[in-house]
């Protein structure tokens, strides 16, 4: 078989796997949504919640059809990339997702260009100086940063630098992001306390990779070659490393989307992580199964191109 | 004025700090000397400290080790008293390093010529181009095939003959005063052996270069070595050209070394059963292969349609150059890798194709051992449990007596008792195999499937190990089958040879007149190919060119 | 069979069998001392507490550390000192018992997966990986929902949200003893997956399991303090660390110790939990 | 309206003001006010400082950041859908009302002329000339009556359809006058008619996100969930106001990040701060706290149909088992006013002044308890964020009842569906109501015998009659009495505990003036909008 084929098989291969593993969450979803008490009406009417009025309600929503029959409309609608209507207000869920979906990319994005650098930086001196004092302080540091519970860090850091200091802004979204200046102060707490989080598990797998690949032969070859200890391990130990801290860089900012509902509360970001929130609340099926959908797909990518970095740094596998 | 030495090693001392944190000396005060333009060979078995030695003459020491005392002067350098970053200056450009297993050394994620040329790049010697021109010169001297395009490719796309001659012209590049070679050829074929030492012979008299060619193998460095440096423990046994040390050794353990060399004849047994029972072993139209079936038939075909047949008490020998398949031969038996096609009969009975289907019975009868100690042995078992747990799976032996089972087998391989409260990690190379062997003789098979048993292990420790084969053949009635690709090791222990290339079989004839009465011209080739114990060997070898372009893969 | 009895010839000296030596530095010590106070205030605090956990003994809220009250009392004027005592129990309890539920299964799964391959593993490692897909706050209200609120749901919910990270980290270090020669050899002996796995797997891949363990430990005890605010689990009046911080959060800005002291309790105990499994005795830590 | 304790004096101000700033723990407070004789009990909270807004003129001008507490993407601009008070804000600057409270309780005209009716059963509205709409379609009769007639409709699912149902007829008789026929006679209509989900819209209206009314700002920008941004509207009707040019709001849930914004100057009115936030906000001097009792309150429920509300003395017990005063010091920081059981709070014209509020007396509970043969089981009280600090009153109540043998079991219950699974439902919870103009509402909606949130199961023909009979008099006297009367029946018989009414806590840069209390609910009955300024 020519390369290109196999990789394009490789490719076509991991993206039926992908689709598989969406459907499976999407109907799990569907299935725990359709657990939970309560529907759109009953919470949207709250306490004047009588019997009539929410039967009224949930007829003129279009609810009374059963559940399963309007889960499968939404898929079908999301074949052909209509994302359905939110039940609570009748807006398309692309629209109300749309901009919030920008807002947690641009907030995962600033987080990562600033987390990513600095584990690789630390994961690497420690492993090149490993036993040093260096080392053992980034690793006591590490893990003495992600014990303490996020949303008290987050706090913190607004009391001191909002607060007392009032260098930054208290609200990330809506100060004005117009200069960049203006942007990395408003961004600066959000990520500063999302870097914290993320960083600890990148940390410890780049500085395990890169000791892993700096005991292999290629590596004495290269110092006996003359090679300085800087370039034995950024040019040779860690291409090979990639792989794996590729990995671990996949999962920490696979959380970036999902997981940071707290970080969003405290700086009151319009993020997608509060919108499932919302949504899980009004049991607003269409908007959960749209961002369980985005979730499941950043997850996905996220692991997907971790797989092709590995594949790319390592030639072998390219065939 | 005496041409003042390019080297001179005076008193050196190296120690080392265990893993549980004892201090040791593995280099004890040695002192030599090596001439501008000389080849001198360090040889002894693995852990004599040779590679210690060699590679202190670049001012490296592997983790954990450091130089105590003596000094080391290079040229007009005192490496010893030189600061890390001086000694980094002088690797590559005075000194260089050619690997022992090249396909290691080489960086899988970047492209041969970038890594050749790198040398210049660490001490920025002339431009790139001049640099490349260079290497292509190089790899031309060495006999590469297509030396302009060899260079764009990435190492795993390369041979290890051709990786270990890359590997070379990478030491040669920076044209150093003195190239080390570390064991270069134990990892290759016989065939491609002779193509390497032959490019190493002409590329270094023709720039009159240093070396020292680090092996425990005598008969190769009797072809290139002008004198020859003996250890033993860290300490220098003997030293002399190569002529007096091959033909007029002095002391014992250099004569030691000299008798592992010359092939003990194999008298067969008499064989236990008459004709009238079925072979011990018989392989009928056998094929095997890797990957996903299609058609019936896996991707990757390896072995095509062998047959033979094996009777109890004698030892069959399977001999051929890396990809002719022996050790697919020895897994599809042994049922790891299931073959799509033929049967494998012990004692006239077919075995299923697959493990699973075996009965306990079956899967004892054939035990199999292979090559790399190492990986074969659990790091995480101690001695006890890798022996006794044949013991308990298939006799059912458990407590005291399974102890003193245990300490039977391990003298039956002249191992101490005490052994087996030790992990693996805490045994030499020569002891875990004899451990692998034990575990093998613990299920008491009839056959043994030896899978390059000796060929990681050094001469002396190799001919131990074949000794107490055949000492356990002659009390247990064993049989073997024993995969290798030195004809000298199966000629010691086995009574017939099959010959085998690119999966198939090209001849079976008896082992002791393989040497002379060889038919099939790749015999022929391989037989040829197997280097003397004398120094004119080499350069007085002709052979067919016709032939090596056909079997030989370059 | 004959014995074959012979005097070693071999050159190999018998050195005496020597007691596979522990040498375990200071830090890993300290951690396991903290580790184990914990432990003993977890199974002993509540009777020492000198003041009922629930009580309101003083009208004073975030009042400062006193004679009385040695940590202070907490929002709601209660003496903080015994809460933390009374939260040592559900802190420690809780987050071991589901790291090691989410690591155990994780592990087992994982080398299930690497040595029986094939369709198995590809299976279970879609769904796993589904199971990341599904945030976490769903699981938490599903399973409130489901089978109502109490300790061992809250384990188990714990638990379900951590096996698949587990897993996946098992997996991939099973992956690769799977090709090692002696297992080779002991499935040409006939041995049996559950033999593979006890015996010639997992010992090579305990070292790292027990370092993602540690990691996993810690963000489990933060997730604690989320799924108890849900409603799910520790019912007051009693609270785990996690709540307590996150109940007295607006004490931070007055500098109060009702907030100060859980964080500190779960920093000491998070950190030296990694510093003891960072630094285990080096006997079994070289092993992998 | 806050009334200040009677002899409460600018000294004592002073006074208050120099302890706090000496790090005077709240105890001392406590003890030195026993002292000096001023009664707690009568009503304003012991911190509360009024500061009166000296008369300054109003400037017009500058843009508002304001943040209310909570927001979903349920938000709406719909006044009958209206649920969290981010909806209501939003409706207040876009909309008006036929009438108004105003601070003092009394109803004021706004879009109506006059509302007349000599039986209190035939209604006669008469709307003011010269109002449009922001579309510039002129206001009339016929939007009147589209906009109420729509709250009858279940497809709307109106939060008043159960008040609105006593609307039996709305009908223009031209197009400046509208005439409404009650099912039965109601004199408080003028007031019923002020609350937010009676804004008048546009006749005909379906899709709200334009907000198109005729109140002082104009919708710019609407996010549900997120924010949004009105602007001034340049031909409002009234002659005064609005004095913003713009006002963006949006709804920060976490009340420290809330408060932590007000301070670092990113917003410059919190709604709600919550009582914990207090402590923090008293030291500083660029922010100001305008503190106003509603008569929103959480409440214990006992359903009386089911076990243990059933035993006799049980409801009796639980009443006595309520420490009042820590729950108005631990929960509510003092920020509360202690309640005698019935829904009509201090600020309304008809509470009771001389029905006592039970003592905390933990004996004669538990003498009732073991009548009702209740000492020892275990009582599970459901409690939940849902409902406003519920789940510190179970701790307290918890408290009390392990001093004398009760074993009560707090169930925290996840806020998520709280109202539709637990409330009203569980034997013994809590429940929060959120304030209402009129006796008359409060009792129809929550204790009549067939009231739709008859949270104990309560049923009395006596208290329905008397209900009725109150609803129709249109003598004020006569209407008081009965009134006062409802008021002990329910502290005695009902099934539900009322220990605090809840004042609320707004907090604002001291740069914003022309803020005032109102019975409708904190930031000015959520209408702020329209009457504040910004000093320059």
């Amino acid at each position: 078989m020519s390369a290109s084929l196999a990789t394009w098989i490789l490719v076509a291969q991991r993206l039926a796997i992908a689709l598989l593993t969406l459907v499976i969450v999407s109907f799990a979803v569907f299935f725990a949504t359709e657990m939970l008490p309560g529907d759109v009406a009953q919470i949207l009417l709250g306490q004047a919640a009588t019997p009539e009025a929410v039967a009224g309600l949930r007829e003129a929503m279009g609810l009374d059809e059963p559940a399963l029959l309007r889960f499968l409309g939404w898929m079908r609608g999301l074949v052909s990339g209509d994302f359905g209507t939110s039940y609570v207000n009748d807006m398309p869920v692309a629209e109300l997702i749309g901009d919030r979906l920008i807002n947690s990319l641009r907030l995962a994005g600033v987080t990562t260009a600033v987390s990513v650098p600095v584990s690789l930086v630390l994961g690497i001196g420690a492993a090149m100086w490993r036993g040093s004092f260096f080392d053992r302080t980034v690793s006591i540091l590490t893990i003495s940063v992600i014990s303490v519970p996020e949303f008290m860090v987050a706090t913190l850091a607004v009391l001191i630098f909002a607060v007392w200091l009032g260098w930054l802004p208290a609200l990330s979204y809506g100060a004005d992001t117009g200069s960049l200046a203006a942007m990395l102060k408003a961004y600066a707490m959000p990520v500063i306390s999302l870097s914290f989080v993320i960083s600890a598990q990148m940390i410890r797998m780049t500085r395990a990779a890169v000791i892993e690949t700096i005991n292999t032969p290629y590596v004495e070859m290269a110092l006996l070659k003359g090679a300085g200890r800087v370039r034995m391990v950024l040019v040779h130990a860690l291409p090979n490393a990639l792989g794996p801290i590729a990995n671990a860089v996949a999962l920490s900012l696979s959380y970036l989307v999902g997981g940071v509902i707290i970080v969003e509360t405290i700086f009151n970001y319009p993020g997608v992580a509060k919108l499932m929130v919302d949504a899980v609340a009004t049991r607003d099926l269409p908007l959960i199964q749209s961002c369980a959908m985005i979730f499941c797909v950043s997850y996905l990518t996220l692991i997907t191109l971790a797989d092709l970095m590995a594949i790319l740094s390592n030639p072998r596998l390219r065939r | 004025m005496t041409k003042q030495s390019l080297v001179s090693v005076r008193d050196l001392h190296i120690g080392a700090i265990t893993d549980s944190g004892r201090e040791v000396e593995i280099i004890k005060g040695v002192n030599f000397e090596i001439a501008p333009g000389e080849i001198v060979a360090l040889i002894g078995e693995s852990g004599s400290g040779k590679t210690t030695i060699a590679l202190s003459l670049m001012g490296h020491a592997r983790p954990g080790c450091s130089i105590h005392a003596g000094t080391i002067r290079l040229g007009e350098h005192d490496v010893t008293a030189m600061s890390e970053r001086r000694r980094a200056d002088i690797r590559g450009t005075e000194v260089s390093y050619v690997p022992q297993s090249a396909a290691a050394a080489f960086n899988p994620s970047k492209r041969i010529m970038d890594q050749v040329i790198e040398v210049t790049a660490i001490h920025n010697l002339p431009n790139r181009s001049g640099a490349e021109a260079r290497a292509v010169e190089l790899f031309r001297a060495l006999a590469l095939p297509s030396p302009e395009t060899i260079g764009q490719r990435y190492p795993h796309q390369v041979s290890g003959g051709q990786l270990q001659r890359l590997s070379a012209a990478m030491a040669l590049i920076g044209d150093p005063k003195l190239v080390i070679f570390d064991e270069p050829t134990t990892a290759l074929d016989v065939t491609t052996q002779i193509e390497v030492l032959r490019a190493f012979r002409s590329v270094m008299e023709k720039s009159d270069m240093a070396g020292v060619y680090v092996t425990h193998d005598l008969a190769v460095v009797a072809q290139i070595a002008d004198r020859i440096i003996v250890l033993k423990g860290g300490e220098i046994q003997e030293e002399g050209t190569t002529e007096q040390i091959v033909n007029a050794p002095r002391h014992p353990y250099t004569k030691e070394l000299l008798a592992a060399f010359d092939p003990v004849p194999h008298e067969a047994i008499a064989t236990a059963d008459g004709p009238d029972r079925a072979p011990l072993l018989e392989v009928d139209r056998l094929s095997a292969g890797y990957g996903s079936m299609r058609g019936g038939e896996p991707t990757a075909k390896i072995l095509d349609d062998i047959s033979f047949t094996l009777e109890r008490g004698r030892n069959l020998g399977v001999v051929g150059e890396s990809g002719s398949g022996k050790s697919t031969l020895a897994r599809a038996i042994a049922g790891i890798l299931p073959p799509y096609r033929g049967e494998v009969l012990v004692n006239g009975v077919a075995l299923p194709a697959s493990l699973g289907q075996r009965s306990k019975e079956q899967l004892r009868q054939a035990q199999i051992v292979f090559q790399l100690a190492d990986t074969a042995l659990n790091p995480a078992q101690p001695i006890e449990t890798i022996l006794g747990r044949p013991l308990t799976f298939y006799h059912g032996i458990k407590g005291r007596a399974r102890e003193k089972r245990v300490i039977e087998l391990l003298d039956m391989v002249q191992l101490p008792a005490a052994l087996r409260h030790r992990l693996p990690m805490e045994l030499s190379g020569g002891q875990k195999q004899r451990v692998n062997l034990a575990r093998a003789l613990g299920a008491e098979p009839q056959l043994i499937l030896c899978d390059e048993i000796t060929s990681a292990l050094d001469t002396v420790v190799a001919a131990a190990i074949l000794e107490l084969l055949k000492e356990l053949q002659r009390e247990l009635s064993l049989s073997y089958m024993f995969i290798s690709h030195d004809l000298s090791t199966v000629e010691a222990i086995c009574d017939d040879v099959l010959v085998m290339y690119k999966g198939e079989i090209v001849e079976r004839l008896p082992a002791a007149t393989m040497s002379t009465e060889a038919q099939h011209p790749y015999s022929k080739l391989l037989v040829s190919s197997v280097p003397k114990l004398d120094t004119g060997w080499l350069a007085g070898l002709e052979q067919d060119p016709e032939l090596i372009a056909r079997f030989a893969n370059r | 069979m004959k014995a074959v009895s012979r005097p070693s010839r071999s050159g190999d000296p018998a050195t005496p069998p020597r007691r596979a030596g522990y040498s375990f530095n200071w830090v890993g010590r300290i951690g396991l001392g903290v580790i184990l106070f914990w432990g003993l205030v977890a199974i002993f605090g509540p009777a020492l507490a000198p003041y009922p956990p629930g009580e309101i003994v003083d009208w004073d809220y975030f009042s400062p550390m006193s004679a009385d009250y040695w940590l202070g009392t907490d929002y709601l004027g209660r003496d903080m000192f015994s809460r933390i005592l009374m939260g040592a129990r559900y802190t420690v309890g809780i987050a071991l018992v589901a790291v090691t539920l989410a690591c155990t299964g994780g592990v087992v799964l994982g080398m299930v997966a690497a040595v029986i391959g094939g369709w198995f593993d590809m299976i279970l490692s879609r769904l796993l990986d589904a199971f990341n897909g599904i945030p976490s706050l769903l699981f938490g209200l599903v399973a409130v929902a489901a089978v109502g609120s109490s300790i061992p749901v809250l384990v188990l919910t714990l638990a379900a949200i951590y096996l698949p990270g587990s897993y996946r980290f098992a997996r991939a270090l099973a992956v690769n003893i799977n090709t090692m020669d002696f297992v080779t050899v002991a499935r040409a002996r006939g041995e049996g997956t559950p033999y593979l796995i006890a015996r010639e797997i997992f010992p090579n891949i305990l070292g790292p399991v027990l370092a993602d363990l540690g990691l996993r430990f810690v963000f489990i005890v933060l997730v604690l303090s989320g799924l108890s605010f849900l409603g799910l689990g520790v019912q007051p009046p009693n609270a785990d660390w996690g709540a307590l911080v996150r109940e007295n959060i607006e004490g931070l800005s007055l500098g109060a110790p009702a907030v100060i002291f859980p964080s500190i309790t779960i920093a000491t105990l998070t950190i030296s939990v990694n510093m003891f499994i960072d630094n285990l005795p080096t006997k079994i830590r070289d092993r992998s | 309206m806050t009334k200040n304790p009677t002899n409460w004096t600018g000294r004592d101000d002073a006074m208050v003001e120099d302890m706090i700033r000496r790090g005077a723990t709240r105890r001392d407070l406590l003890r030195m006010l026993m002292a000096s004789g001023a009664g707690l009990a009568a009503g304003g909270s012991v911190l509360m400082r009024a500061t009166e807004a000296v008369a300054q003129t109003p400037v017009s001008g500058g843009s508002l950041r304001a943040a209310g507490w909570s927001t979903s993407t349920a938000d709406t601009l719909d006044p009958a859908k209206a649920t969290l008070s981010t909806d209501y804000v939003r409706c207040c600057s876009i909309y008006n009302r036929l009438t108004f409270l105003n601070e003092a309780g009394e109803v004021e005209m706004e879009l109506a002329e006059e509302i007349a009716s000599d039986d209190a059963k035939t209604w006669q509205v008469t709307l003011r000339d010269g109002i449009t709409f922001h579309d510039g379609k002129p206001l009339t009769s016929a939007d009147v009556v589209f906009s109420l007639q729509r709250h009858l409709d279940p497809a709307v699912g109106s939060k008043v359809n159960s008040i609105a149902s006593q609307m039996s007829e709305i009908s223009a008789v031209d197009d400046k006058t509208v005439k409404i026929v009650l099912s039965s006679a109601n004199a408080d209509l003028p007031t019923i008619l002020a609350l937010h989900h009676f804004m008048i819209v546009a006749d005909g209206t379906t899709d709200f996100s334009k907000g198109n009314g005729t109140g002082a700002f104009i919708m710019e920008v609407f996010e549900p969930g997120v924010r949004s941004v009105v602007v001034k509207n340049p031909n409002y009707w009234k002659p005064e106001g609005p004095y913003l040019d713009s006002l963006e709001f949006v709804a920060i849930s976490d009340d420290s990040a809330r408060v932590n914004a007000l301070l670092s100057g990113d917003i410059d009115y919190a709604g709600s701060v919550g009582a914990r936030s207090m402590r923090l906000l008293k030291g500083q001097d660029s922010v100001e706290t305008a503190v106003s009792t509603s008569g929103n309150y959480t409440n214990l429920n006992m359903r009386l149909d089911l076990h243990p509300g059933d035993k006799a003395g049980f409801v009796e017990g639980m009443k006595y088992l309520l420490n009042r005063e820590a729950i108005q010091q631990s929960a509510f920081r003092g920020l509360a006013e202690i309640g005698n059981d019935q829904p009509v709070p201090p600020s309304n014209r008809y509470h009771n002044p001389n029905l006592k509020a039970r003592d905390y007396d933990p004996e004669r509970a538990k003498a009732l308890f073991e009548t009702a043969g209740l000492v020892g089981t275990e009582i599970p009280l459901v409690a939940s964020d849902a409902a406003n600090a519920s789940v510190d009153m179970a701790t307290i109540l918890q408290q009390a009842g392990r001093e004398i043998g009760m074993n009560f079991k707090v169930d925290r219950v996840p806020s998520d569906g709280y109202w539709s699974n637990y409330w009203l439902k569980a034997p013994v919870h809590f429940g929060n109501i959120n304030p209402r103009p009129t006796p008359d509402i409060l009792f129809s909606l929550l204790y009549a015998s067939d009231a739709p949130w008859n949270e104990s199961q309560y049923k009395s023909e006596k208290f329905d009659a008397m209900l009725i009979e109150a609803r129709a008099s249109l003598d004020e006297e006569k209407r008081t009495a009965i009134y006062w009367e409802m008021q002990e029946i329910v502290a005695d018989d009902a099934g539900t505990a009322i220990p605090v009414y809840i004042s609320n806590v707004d907090a604002h840069t001291t740069k914003m003036h022309g803020l005032k209390s109102n019975p409708l609910g904190n930031m000015m009955g959520y209408a702020f909008a329209e009457y504040v300024w910004l000093e320059s």
